[in-house]
Order: structure tokens, then sequence, then C-alpha cells
């Protein structure tokens, strides 16, 4: 065959080329670690992700000292959670699946980029060095409202992230006539893994109690916070519970007696 | 009538033939291509790629 | 005239192409050409090259 | 008295028209779709919904790469077969019957699409291009693509007999090289639409019409990509057959080495299918090793393009110095630039080079994390397929058309500024695109911005680079009807003769220069055969074992029917409250 010498010249300049372009990649694998989304997750029922404990309640948990794992669902048109939050300094593993067709989950302005695709996990571990707020895309067409999908992943500093959930239940109404006291049953959930050092602040009218508490990690606290009837006296009453930012609030009212059977008055009580 | 529309295709002024050829010119077009493809490449991998935080790593736990 | 007309046309097609793409390889450089100047110098660069290739009384090179 | 291939042939001439005919008229809608696109989503102009953004993306998508395309391939493929085997073929009726079941795929599959702009007609397939399961298109979308697609297996059947039938009557003699890249083209083309023939016919098809239940997206997916990379080189390899022959000749020059042309075309036929993975980098379910592997064949698929710049250059060069060139850099002012015909395909060439460095980054494995699925894969796309193939094909139109109607060419320098204004134009839009896409803008959307971040960009701003982008596809759609309304003046310039005539200059170093393996299709099927297998079977395999053949239970997402898409979505977010 008749080859030109600076065609030969070409041909191994190219295939220097070649084999450069595979070396680099080679290189950002094993030398820098830098691994595909792959088939270490298996399949999952994109009908049943309720019944999935990862994905029954997409969330982030925390999974070792620095170590988190964020459940997340792509479905037409909304990320699920969204925002996502996470600490600075912080090794984030996803878990994206998505509900009923292909999407992606694909962070702007950096590489943490999958496909979400019905059936399949994509699982990606990130570090997170400084706080920062991102936004988040689906870059592959899922349907007419395609453009609307977006979510948001925001970086916390340390002492402004929690895992912790302020759940209260109280009595709408309470009556005098029994003694009865207005109580609110508290339950302070800390996901994190260490434990919380914090204060609960109810005020119910005028009152205010306060409890110093520690949460131990990944546990919840219960308490209950009760204040007599009489001291309050007939009327509305606020109340609100803070724990460090959360705070849940509503109004008890308390009256001369329960009028529990008469039906006609329950009129105004429109909340 | 010589206008923009009725040139011909010129003939060549003479013929060469392979033996007496060398292309030169395209082997200095081909070596500039290929210095610019590596530096392009160099640039989008190590500055664009690598700079574009946080990646997908394989984590060494502590 | 001193280039022909498809010639003068495929030189300012380039120029413009250049204009474009040394904008963004500057950029990299963390030069930011604004807009504006990126326009201004086009014109300018246009012009100079229509002048060159009209104000001259040389017959056409092309072959 | 001319001698033109109209004189020749005029009954196939008649044909290649034809099909010329039908590629432009998908140009003409593909562009107008591109110029309402290129306004709409970078907010500029909105004639239309955000919503319907997609059907007339759908429409670009198959009209410009399904139609347009593969339209003109045929008409080329046809012209090159029948001038380099100087034969007709042997029943011009079944040419006829391809080119009209082509005709039918293209019809339905539009009215599919097109359907999808009233609600009038309870039809439509904004699916994309891609038709990702589970988004699902009225079947006549799916069943328009297959009809399509067979015509087209029965275009390459009737080159094969064409070919065997001047083999009869020449043995031992080479394949001369035009017909040898034809028969190469189409190897790859029935080895890679294999996979879209599957995905259609045993997965999607009978899950549209409501056959089977479920489907397996990864599959379906994977099967489009078996056919969805090669598909890009049906695309190219007609415009690297005009690079090949035609460039040549149009520098003055003689084409420098037949037998690396054929050596390229082999390299496509073994290395195109099994690649198709570098498209799923960034799925689940598809494991590291298989897209390691998808990786360095497509890098090696690197190989024959880079040949081909090597000797195409070297044969434009050849045909600068016969016209008297000197030095390193210096003849390339002897080229003849005012030929628009050679000068659009040159400046394609060029766009081609820069844009496959883009194709590498694509290619790369990991770097892929940068730009999956970003306005950069569009801006490729747009160098690739709509420069180096679209603006070579219009460039060789001006000297085609005479040749196939014996006219001559209207309006030289109008096609020479035609050709000038989409070299400009496609540097204004994928310039934007490819900077958008680096700071995360995504692809296939219909709104520029969204409301909980902004893009950040590194120089300039997004609004600088949308108009920049709209500029782009401005230009684009101007050049694009210039082209056609010269094609057009030029079909009815009657009393008028082509300025040049069809003889091809034979190479430079000839078929005799290469080793007659190289004409041994059989082998090169076999060995092409085995390297699917190697790259396809285990993936494959895992896919199905992973998620079985109909999937795990993956219902379907009609879009045919806007309101049960939007019902389902209300539904699922009235889910998704109670499930928090």
């Amino acid at each position: 065959m008749k080859i030109h010498t600076y065609e030969k010249l070409w041909l191994v300049a190219a295939m220097v080329l070649i084999v450069g372009f595979i070396a680099t990649i080679t290189y950002g694998s094993v030398a820098l670690g830098i691994t595909m989304v792959g088939d270490q997750e298996d399949t999952i029922e994109p009908g049943e992700l309720g019944e999935d404990e990862r994905f029954d309640d997409p969330r982030v948990e925390q999974v070792g000292e620095n170590e988190y794992e964020a459940y997340v669902i792509a479905q037409t048109f909304i990320f699920q959670p969204d925002p996502i939050e996470v600490p600075e300094n912080s090794e984030v593993t996803f878990y994206v699946t998505a509900r009923d067709v292909i999407h992606s989950f694909s962070v702007v302005g950096t590489n943490t980029n999958t496909m979400a695709i019905p059936g399949e996990i994509s699982t990606m571990t990130v570090e997170f060095d400084e706080p920062d707020e991102y936004g988040i895309v689906c870059n592959e067409y899922c349907g007419s409202g395609h453009h609307n999908m977006e979510g948001e992943l925001h970086v916390l500093p340390e002492d402004e992230f929690d895992l912790t959930e302020l759940s209260v239940e109280a009595d709408d109404e309470v009556a005098l006539e029994d003694d009865d006291e207005v109580t609110l049953e508290i339950a302070v959930e800390n996901g994190q893994l260490e434990d919380l050092e914090t204060t609960i602040e109810a005020e119910i009218g005028d009152e205010t109690v306060t409890e110093d508490v520690t949460v131990e990690g990944d546990s919840t606290y219960e308490t209950t916070i009760s204040v007599d009837a009489a001291d309050l006296g007939e009327g509305d009453h606020d109340w609100s519970v803070t724990v460090d930012d959360y705070e849940e609030s509503g109004t008890v009212t308390v009256v001369d007696q329960l009028e529990d059977e008469t039906e006609d008055d329950g009129g105004d009580d429109d909340e | 009538m010589p206008d923009g529309n009725t040139h011909e295709l010129s003939a060549p002024d003479r013929t060469i033939e392979h033996d007496e050829y060398d292309p030169l010119g395209t082997v200095a077009l081909i070596l500039l291509y290929f210095v610019i493809l590596v530096l392009m490449w160099v640039f989008t991998y190590f500055i664009e790629f690598l700079g574009n935080d946080p990646t997908p790593m394989v984590l060494v736990m502590a | 005239m001193r280039l022909t007309f498809p010639r003068l046309l495929l030189l300012v097609a380039l120029l413009i192409v250049i204009l474009v793409e040394l904008r963004t390889v500057l950029a990299f450089f963390e030069i930011e050409l604004p807009f504006a100047a990126t326009i201004a110098i086009g014109i300018v660069g246009i012009v100079a090259l229509l002048l060159w290739a009209f104000l001259s009384n040389d017959a056409p090179s092309e072959r | 008295m001319s001698n033109t291939f109209v004189d020749a042939f005029p009954k196939q001439a008649r044909l290649i028209r034809q099909a010329f005919l039908t590629s432009f008229v998908a140009l003409g809608v593909g562009a107008l779709f591109g110029l309402i696109q290129a306004l709409h989503r970078t907010d500029i102009f909105r004639p239309i919904e955000s919503t319907t953004y997609y059907t007339v993306l759908t429409g670009h998508g198959v009209f410009l790469v399904i139609s347009f395309t593969i339209f003109f391939l045929v008409g080329v493929y046809q012209w090159a077969v029948t001038e380099s085997l100087e034969r007709e073929p042997v029943d011009m009726r079944f040419t006829w019957g391809w080119y009209g079941l082509m005709v039918l795929g293209t019809l339905l599959a539009a009215f599919a699409i097109l359907a999808g702009f009233t609600d009038a007609i309870d039809v439509s397939a904004d699916v994309l291009f891609t038709f990702y399961a589970p988004l699902q298109g009225h079947p006549l979308f799916y069943i328009g693509l297959v009809v399509f697609v067979v015509g087209t297996w029965l275009a390459g059947a009737d080159w094969f007999r064409t070919w065997w039938a001047w083999k009869g009557d020449n043995p031992g003699k080479r394949i001369p090289l035009p017909t040898f890249m034809v028969l190469t083209t189409m190897i790859m083309w029935y080895i890679s639409s294999i996979g879209v023939a599957v995905a259609i016919l045993a997965f999607i098809l009978p899950w549209s019409i409501g056959l089977v239940e479920s489907i397996n997206p990864t599959l379906t997916r994977t099967l489009f990509w078996y056919f969805g990379h090669p598909v890009v080189y049906f695309w190219l390899l007609p415009a690297y057959l005009l690079w090949y022959i035609l460039l040549p000749k149009l520098s003055g020059g003689r084409l420098f080495s037949d037998p690396l042309a054929r050596v390229v075309f082999i390299l496509f036929i073994l290395l195109s299918t099994p690649v198709g993975i570098h498209h799923q980098y960034l799925d689940p379910g598809i494991a590291e090793g298989f897209k390691f592997i998808a990786m360095t064949n497509t890098m090696f698929l690197l190989l024959p393009s880079l040949l081909t710049a090597f000797t195409v250059v070297a044969s434009m060069e050849h045909g600068a110095r016969q016209r008297g060139g000197e030095g390193y850099f210096g003849w390339l002012k002897s080229l003849p630039w005012r030929e628009p015909a050679f000068t659009g395909m040159a400046l394609a060439g060029l766009v081609f080079a820069f844009g496959g460095f883009t194709g590498i980054v694509n290619a790369g494995m990991n770097i892929n994390y940068l730009v999956h699925n970003s306005l950069w894969v569009p801006g490729h796309i747009h160098t690739q397929v709509g420069t180096a193939v679209a603006l070579t094909f219009m460039a060789g139109s001006y000297w085609l058309v005479p040749q196939l109607t014996g006219n001559r060419l209207v309006g030289r320098s109008v096609a020479l500024f035609q050709v000038l204004l989409w070299f400009v134009g496609i540097i204004f839009m994928t310039n934007s695109m490819y900077r958008g896409g680096l700071i995360g803008m995504p692809r296939r959307t219909a709104e520029p911005q969204y409301d909980g971040f902004d893009f950040e960009v590194a120089a300039g701003s997004v609004g600088e680079l949308n108009a920049q982008l709209a500029l782009g596809g401005v230009l684009l759609f101007l050049s694009t009807m210039l082209f056609l309304a010269l094609m057009l003046l030029t079909l009815f310039n009657h009393d008028s003769e082509p300025i040049d005539e069809r003889s091809i200059p034979r190479p430079l170093s000839g078929p005799e220069d290469s080793p007659p393996v190289l004409d041994n299709l059989k082998l090169w099927v076999a060995i092409a055969a085995v390297l699917v297998v190697l790259a396809y079977s285990i993936p494959l395999a895992s896919i199905v074992s992973r998620g079985g053949l109909f999937g795990p239970d993956v219902s379907p997402f009609p879009v045919f029917i806007e309101s049960i898409g939007d019902a389902r979505f209300v539904l699922e977010s009235i889910l998704a409250g109670i499930t928090r």
C-alpha cells in the first residue's frame, strides 16, 4: 500500500492524540477518583416508591460524622425534597430516582449531574466545602412543563444546619369547669448523629415556660408543658413553641364548659 | 462575457503527479490543528471540568 | 480594488468569526471585552479592510 | 455539446431531483422551526406557547436530521452509484418504490408531529427526535419512522443490486471509490438501524398501541443509542463522499489517496456502532466498565476523521499547487474561493474540524459530567450535522443541481454570500451555545431563565448569550431561504448550460496501490458484527436481567393528549403532597 511519508507521520500523531485523550480520562478516573454513575443500586418499582423506606419520604439523612445521604425523587415537574439542605464541609451521597418519565438531576454550575430513570437509582457522592446556593434543573425533556422543573440545593453554614423537626399537638378548646389544663405535647426530633442541646420555649397567653433539653442523636425527645386553664381565664389565647429557629403556634380557647353535644355552636369556629 | 456567473473552473497551470508532490502545506496546517486541539483539550479538561466542583468521586471515608 | 469581491466577502466573514471566537478566548484569560467594544472593533476592522481593498488602483490579484 | 449527468442518465437524474426536492422542503420547514425556537428560547419573539415549543422542537429534529439529511443522502448516493458504475439501476420501478416508501414514512411521522399544533385532531407526538419511553407519542409517529427506515434499507438493496450486476460484467475489477463509499455506508446503516427497528417493533410500538403494558426505559434508550450514534455517521458520510470526490475536483486537483479513503470508510463500518453507550455515560443501570469500553471505541473513531482531514486538505493543496500556489500557507490563496460549491465545503470542513473537538469532550467519559445535556450538546450538533453536513450538502447542491437539471446555477455571487452567511451565523449561534452549556444551561428547554436561581456567566451576561444565539439563528434562517430561492431559480433557468461537466479526475494514488482485501466487504461485515456483539451483548444482557424485558412496571406517559398529561401531573402533585 502506497502511503505518503507525511501521511504516516500524521497517522502516528493521530494515534498519539487519541491515546492522550484516553490517558487523560483514565487519569481522572484512577488518580483523581472521579466515578461514573453506574449500576451500584438495584432496580426499584417506580410505582411503589411510597413503600420504599428510602424514597417514601424524600429527605436528607446523616449517616456519619460529616456524611449525609440525600434521597431525591424527580417527577413531572418537581424535585423532592425542595430545597435540599446540606451542611458545609460534608460528603453527600445523592440517591436519585424518577417516578414517571426520564428526567435528570443536574446541579447547575457543577459536575453533579445524572439522568434519573424510572426503575433505576443513580448514586453520586460529592463534597461540599463552602456554604452556597445552587439551582437544580431537569435537563432531559420530560413533557410540556419541562421548562418549569427546577429545584434548589442549599449548602448551609454548620451553625445554620440541623436536621431538627419540631411538632406540637395542642387542644383547640379547654373547659374551665373541670380545673382543666392547657397542655402542649411537644416532640423534638434530632436527625443528626450528635446530641442536640437546645431550649424549648413555650408561651401560652402571658405565661412562659422554658426547658433546657438534650436530644440524643437520631432520636426524638418528647415533653408536655401545661398551664392551668384557670390562670389564663376565659377567652382565646395564642400559644407558641420555639426550638432554635423552629416555631409552632396556634390558639386555644378557654371556655366555661365544653359544649360537645350542642351541634349549633361550632358556627364561628372556622379554624 | 466574464461576469460572476460565467467564469469557468480554471484549468490547472501544470500537472503534478503523486511522486513529485509533497503536501507540505497540509502538514503545516494539520500540525497547527494538532497543537490547537491539545491546548483546547488541556484547558477544557483541567480548568473547565476539574474546576467545576463538586464532582462525583470515590471518597476515602475518614 | 486590491481584492476581488468574493475574496473581500470571505475576509469579512472570517474577520467576524475570529472576532467572536477571540472574545471567548480572551474571556477565558479573564480579559473581558465589553459587548459594545467588540462591535466597535468589528466595525473598525471591517471598514479598515474595505478601505484597504478599495483605495488602491492595483488590478485584482485574482488568478 | 454539454456533458452533464442529466444528459447521460435522464431517468436517474429525475429521481435524484425528486429526492433533493423532498429534502429541501424538509429543510425549509425545519429551518422555520429552528428560527421559531431560536427566538422563543431566548425570549425575544414568542408567537407560540412554551408548551408548544416541544412540538416545534420535535419537528425541527425529525425534519432536519431524518428527512433533510437522508433524502439528500439517497440522492447523492444514487448519483454516486450511477456515475461511478456508469450504470442504471436494475429495475427503476424498485428505485421509485423505495423513494415512495421513504416519502410515505415521512408523511406519517410528519402528520403525527404536526397534528400536535391543533386540538382538533387527537394526535400528536411531542417526544422529540429521541422519543425516550415512557414518553409516548401517537403510534403513527413510530409507524412512520419504521416505514421510512425500511425505505432506506431497500435503497441500499437497490445499490447493492446495481453493484452485483456491474460486478458480473466487470469480473476482478476494483469497486469504484464512490460506489465503495455508498456500499460501506449502507453496511454500517444495516448494522446500526437494527437497534432502532427492534426498539420500535418489539417494544415501543406494541406498547403505544396497548398490546403490552410496560416498558424498560433503559433498554429502549440503549437500543436507541445503538442506532443513535451511527446515524450521525449516516448523515456525515455523504458529506465525506462529497469532500473526497468533489472537493479535489473543485480545487483544481485530484484526490490524494484512494486507498486511505477506503480505509476510512472501512473504519466507519467497524467502529461506528459499538460506541453508542457514550451517550449514556450518566445513565444509572449501566456499569462504569461498559462506559469505559464505549469511551475507548469512540476515541478510536476519531481516527478516520483525522485521516480524512489530511487526505482532503492534501487534495485541496494539490489543486492549489497545480494552480500555481506556493509556500507553507500561501497556497491557500490559490484556491477557487469565488466558487460557492468549493468555499461552502471548505468552510464546512473547517467548522467540522473544530466542532470535532467538542465531540471529543462529549466522548470523554468523566468530562461528560460537565456538558451532558447542556446547551453545549446542541452546539456540537449544529457545528457537525448543522454545518459540516448541511453546509456541505448546500454547497454540493451548487455543483450537483446544475448536473441534475442541465441548467446553470443562478446567482453565483449570491450563493457565495449564502455560504458565508451560514458560516458567520453558525459561529454566532454555536459560540453562545458552547458558552451557555459550560455554565450549565440545559438543552431542550423553552425558557431561558429559571425562577429560583440565575446562571453565572464568566464573561458577559445571559442576555448577551441569548442575543448572540438569536442573531445566529436569524442569519442561518436567512441563509437557508437564500439557498432555497437559488435552487428554485436554477430549476427554472432553462435556457442555459452548466459551466462544468460531470467528469471526476482520477486519484493521485489509485486503488491499484491498495490491497484487494479492502474490497472484501464480507470480511468487514464479519469483523464489525463481532465488535458489536462484544460491545453490546453483556450490557444488554445486564440491562434486561436488571429491569426485565418489559421493565419494572413503568406505565406510559402519553404526550399526545395533553389534558391527560396535565391531569396526571395534578394527581401526582397531590399524591406527593400526601406522602410528605
